[in-house]
């Protein structure tokens, strides 16, 4: 099972800040097109990704038990 | 006034020599809107030696809800937000030395006012200027502490040149603007909580406790409880053209070509000359079209639905439209 | 101004609706030091109705490195605390109603203050003064948010009668002072935290959000990057004397038996008539004793090495001791 | 292995933020006297418990495994 938290609008666009996907393991990248088949997140592609508190790029590994977050990044001020 | 810092000296990292330091630094602040005057009012209040502010724009009522230091009157007469700043920020500290600059901020203007500054803070409104200043400064060699917020939400993280990883190695480029102040407000503790963290760094960086700095990327949503680190170790890139091993410093030239932009949160566009204005011999100009009002910084005047303010350095804004072709209509119409 | 809140409408938990409530609503923000006057700031930019604030104080140079909305001429001048706020408060917003009482808050003196109010910002400095807090509350059924700080750390929570556990079920006495302002100090930022957190706790209160409420305590410190929240579901005691069944609320007799106190952070002893202090006949009989000023609001004079002030409501500040007996001695010196 | 975490000012009386010791189980109590054994440590009897950051009494049961926080409440403002 992958946890996968949801930052910001992203959790308006998915209706939820929390899904648990049942998957041993994949990449960033795949993840991201694994949620796009199910969500319209197209925001995906630019957002920063955490593995457990960690930075993670598109190619990263993600595994069972792992906690990723999906944060868009803030421009205002 | 001997004892004005004495319960910031009684903090132990601090302390009798931390605060001497802090007297002595200048701090660079880029945008005086909300993240901009609150970490300025804390570095004055904090005793900082030296702060220099820098903005386009000037005080509106909308602006109320969110910036500190700026009052009911500075709306009613429209005075540029770094000059309202240091007015307040004086009667605050006179022992601060604030040098206020109405500017906007390109890789061209800002270089001369970063001589001898010993740290920014960024509180700008968009990724275009932050990929700009992130050049710069890795270029420069100055630290800077990048802030963001939008709705409850908001970001902060320290970058070293040459030690941490920069803003371009996190983000691959400058995101589109999603969430903007426009499209899904903002409240005003986000804007705290993220000057909080910003004041904090800039004081470790200030009398040089570099081991307390924060080396993780902070997120936060103050309505959802939610806050979180990020670990970056592992993001610094050394191919980053930013601030890798061949450094091309690619939004130098990025910024200095772009000649209209939509403001984040304001119905505005920004339409930037590249020869200054001559306010009284544009007002004269104006006088046959409408009303115009003017206060020796800016001209203003309403023009069909738009508002419509003229700046002497060669900016103006087209409040009431975020269509830069709508906006480029009505100003080529107005100065022809 | 009529877009004055239009940032705030945007973010979509407040909407149009939410913004209404907040301009009907009434809170009372209890003491205007560093919490006082950044939540009052804050409140007052988002709209807030009617605030009451409430604090004994006046403005000192040492207050300023870390209070908002003071200015140096408020130190110079000795401007009791609520009145600086209320002044600057309503040059940010003047459609808010604003009732500054210069007031030590009691169980008594406090509850005439309390009819309908919505919501109570804990900005003491002191547990003496939160037990009793917490107790007048609980019996009023009126929520409130407790906030602290010192040095880099701090601590929110947010308290509901005949609902969340009270602030006598998370700590069974008012703990003995560790930490204060005086012995560890303080930096401005630890401060705007616990505000952040108030803050937002507040606008979910006044808009009715209270699904969205944080159900933990926050405690965090800013130099040593640390952030924890503590799940307190399990601490709500039905034996509580301020919240239980059978509740006796103990702090409301205990409140109104203290005499003197030592004040946070100020190396200043506190002494509390029983009756009002006639000024100008004070004023007349210390002058055979030394150089006297008033402002109207109070009395001071430099005596030995002691500053004593002397406020209408029967109080008396000491200067330049924590010792509750050299306060007395200087006192009865001086009033006889 | 019980993790204990000072917060504020314990910290510098014990000179480090966390403390480790091998110990199967004991309560907050019995876990406060051990310290005070070691470590100059008489505020723990005025400081706020948590047991995974869930609040917790003097006779809250501690086990391996556990992180304690002790966190000495703040009364400025």
């Amino acid at each position: 099972m992958i946890t996968i938290l949801l930052f910001a609008h992203l959790q308006e666009t998915v209706g939820k800040d929390r899904i648990e996907l049942p998957i041993e393991q994949l990449t960033v990248m795949e993840l991201k097109t694994a949620l796009k088949q199910t969500y319209p997140l197209l925001e995906l592609d630019h957002v920063m990704t955490a593995v457990n508190e960690e930075f993670a790029r598109d190619n990263s590994k993600v595994t069972a038990g792992d906690i990723v977050a999906f944060i868009p990044p803030v421009s205002g001020g | 006034m001997a004892d004005r810092y004495s319960r910031q000296k009684l903090f132990k990292p601090i302390g009798v020599n931390g605060q001497e330091k802090i007297g002595e630094k200048h701090i660079l602040i880029l945008g005086c809107g909300a993240l901009g005057t609150a970490n300025a009012e804390n570095l004055v209040r904090a005793g900082i030696g030296k702060l220099t502010i820098i903005d386009r724009d000037y005080v509106e009522f909308s602006n109320l809800h969110r910036q500190h230091l700026f009052t009911e009157q500075d709306a009613i007469d429209q005075v540029p937000k770094v000059i309202a700043a240091k007015s307040k920020l004086e009667e605050i500290n006179s022992d601060a030395r604030i040098e206020a600059h109405i500017l906007d901020a390109t890789a061209v203007s800002l270089r001369p006012h970063l001589k001898e500054v010993d740290l920014v803070i960024d509180a700008t409104d968009n990724f275009d200027t932050r990929f700009m200043l992130n050049d710069l400064l890795q270029q420069l060699n100055i630290p800077w502490i990048y802030g963001s917020c939008v709705g409850s939400t908001g970001m902060s993280y320290t970058i070293l040149p040459k030690q941490t990883p920069c803003l371009h190695c996190l983000l691959d480029a400058a995101p589109p603007n999603g969430a903007t102040c426009d499209s899904v407000g903002i409240i005003s503790p986000a804007v705290q909580m993220v000057v909080a963290h910003q004041t904090t760094e800039a004081m470790k960086l200030l009398i040089e406790d570099r081991d307390s700095l924060r080396a993780t990327l902070v997120t936060f949503d103050l309505w959802k409880n939610h806050y979180q680190t990020v670990n970056v170790d592992k993001a610094k890139d050394s191919a980053c053209p930013s601030c890798g091993m061949h450094a091309t410093y690619p939004y130098l030239d990025y910024g200095a070509t772009t000649k209209t932009e939509i403001l984040c949160g304001r119905n505005t566009v920004q339409i930037r000359a590249s020869r200054e204005i001559h306010l009284a011999e544009l007002a004269n100009h104006l006088k046959k079209v409408g009303e115009v009002k003017g206060n020796g910084f800016l001209l203003s005047m309403d023009y069909q639905s738009y508002r419509v303010v003229f700046f002497q350095d060669g900016r103006t804004l087209i409040h009431g439209t975020d269509s830069i072709e709508k906006a480029k209509k009505i100003y080529y119409q107005l100065v022809g």
